[in-house]
């Protein structure tokens, strides 16, 4: 799992395998450095079942565990590999529960 | 998966059992300006400078082929393989294709640096590149 | 995979127990790099485990497990990843990085390769 | 998935008996994704009938190959979606995209 922003969103109409009414969101993955989050440069594409928002900070999940977002596992009609599997509201920072919250800007 | 040139070969007769008759070749990876001259690729791409790849359908040097890595490699050696069986050969890269021809040109497009809402398109070159086998 | 040069045992009598009784060596991943030939001529080919001309890759040492019975000078493959892990040395143990082939002899095209 | 663009094809005769009868797309990545080896370019199996010059998604791993009907088919990259926009919000202050 990685941590990422949201920075984009995707329209495909013409797709293989069930994205049913899901959005493709564009997410940009982040590093942490002490309380402070950079984009490592790696961009993809994610599948959102969740409503995330442009600019949310969200955690990425791959391969078979995007799928397991959706439906079990082994299902075969879900056709991504890589899934928004929760938005991010606070990242505790150390030992001491300081805490960074992250507002959601809204798109 | 991606297109690259075999360059070489590795011999070698103490290996892993199971990977007789499979053989080591030396490959260079393309770059997209090998393919496309004008088109330039994302930041952030280093350049691979040579990987060794097991083949069995017989790729020679000069010859240009599909690599694929992880588990699309190790099924790459066992073709008979049935859907659910588990390939066996501990090899992390091989040739799943020989290339006869590609054809690749630059395209107008979606540009990464796009502001909100709006679709930038590249001017078109029509300029084809394209490799005949030799 | 990627081709290698052993360049050292590494040796220790204390570790974890799921490392006993198994050879780790240390690899220096290299590049082939056919000398250039006098004239130019036809592709070389050499034995590359005696000792022929290969260039470092990359500053990285690796610590990979022997499988093979390797020895130091003596070039070898590396796979790496779980799976192959688990076909080789078996899940048990900590690498992802193990030795498949032991090389006898390496052959670059000069021209295909541009150096 | 890999927002990219197709830019070619690949014909190949001598394969692997599972890619028979699949077409193969060049795609050029859009942004940097990490991929599992540094190259700047992809070959893909085109699952969605998707032309030069259109925008894709290339999904990796498994997804493929159930498309393709056998685990056993050597597909590591496949196109799934053919993409009609992108939309990018406006570049964060930490100079995300």
């Amino acid at each position: 799992m990685m941590l990422g922003r949201v920075i984009g969103e995707v329209w495909a109409t013409k797709r293989a395998g069930a994205f049913g009414h899901r959005k493709a969101m564009l997410v940009a993955t982040l590093a942490r450095e002490g309380d402070r989050l950079f984009p490592t440069g790696e961009v993809v594409v994610a599948l959102d079942d969740i409503g995330a928002q442009q600019g949310n900070v969200v955690t990425v999940s791959w391969g078979s565990g995007a799928r397991a977002v959706f439906a079990p596992p082994d299902n075969r009609h879900v056709l991504v590999d890589a899934a928004i599997s929760r938005i991010v509201d606070a990242i505790t920072l150390d030992e001491s529960g300081r805490v960074l919250n992250l507002q959601h800007e809204e798109g | 998966m991606f297109l690259g040139r075999v360059v070489g070969t590795v011999w070698s007769t103490v290996k892993w059992k199971g990977l007789e008759g499979v053989k080591f070749l030396v490959v260079r990876p393309y770059h997209l300006a090998d393919l496309i001259p004008e088109v330039s690729c994302p930041p952030g791409f280093s350049s691979e400078d040579g990987v060794v790849v097991a083949d069995i359908l017989g790729a020679g040097v000069g010859e240009d082929v599909i690599i694929a890595y992880g588990h699309s490699a190790r099924v790459a050696l066992e073709p008979h393989l049935k859907d659910g069986q588990l390939p066996s050969r501990p090899v992390d890269a091989a040739v799943v294709a020989i290339v006869d021809r590609y054809e690749a040109s630059a395209q107008p497009g979606f540009d990464a640096k796009v502001k909100p809402g709006e679709k930038k398109t590249r001017p078109a070159t029509s300029a084809t590149s394209s490799r005949k086998k030799k | 995979m990627i081709l290698g040069k052993v360049v050292g045992a590494v040796w220790g009598g204390k570790e974890t127990n799921s490392l006993e009784n198994s050879k780790l060596l240390q690899v220096q991943p290299v590049r082939l790099k056919a000398p250039a030939a006098a004239d130019g001529s036809s592709p070389l080919e050499w034995t590359i485990s005696a000792n022929g001309p290969a260039v470092p890759l990359g500053s990285t040492m690796k610590v990979v497990m022997d499988t093979l019975g390797a020895g130091v000078g003596e070039y070898v493959l590396i796979a790496h990843g779980s799976r192959v892990r688990d076909l080789t040395v078996g899940p048990e143990y900590p690498t992802k990085e193990v030795v498949i082939a032991i090389v006898d002899s390496a052959w670059i095209d000069l021209g295909m390769d541009g150096g | 998935m890999i927002l990219g663009q197709v830019v070619g094809t690949v014909w190949a005769t001598r394969k692997n008996p599972n890619l028979e009868r699949l077409k193969l797309a060049i795609v050029r990545p859009h942004f940097w994704y990490n991929p599992p080896h540094d190259v700047d370019h992809l070959v893909a199996v085109d699952q969605v009938g998707a032309e030069r010059g259109q925008d894709v998604l290339v999904c990796v791993g498994q997804p493929g190959r159930w498309m393709a009907g056998t685990s056993a088919a050597p597909i590591e990259a496949s196109i799934m979606a053919i993409v009609d926009r992108v939309v990018m919000g406006p570049s964060t202050e930490d100079g995300t995209p």
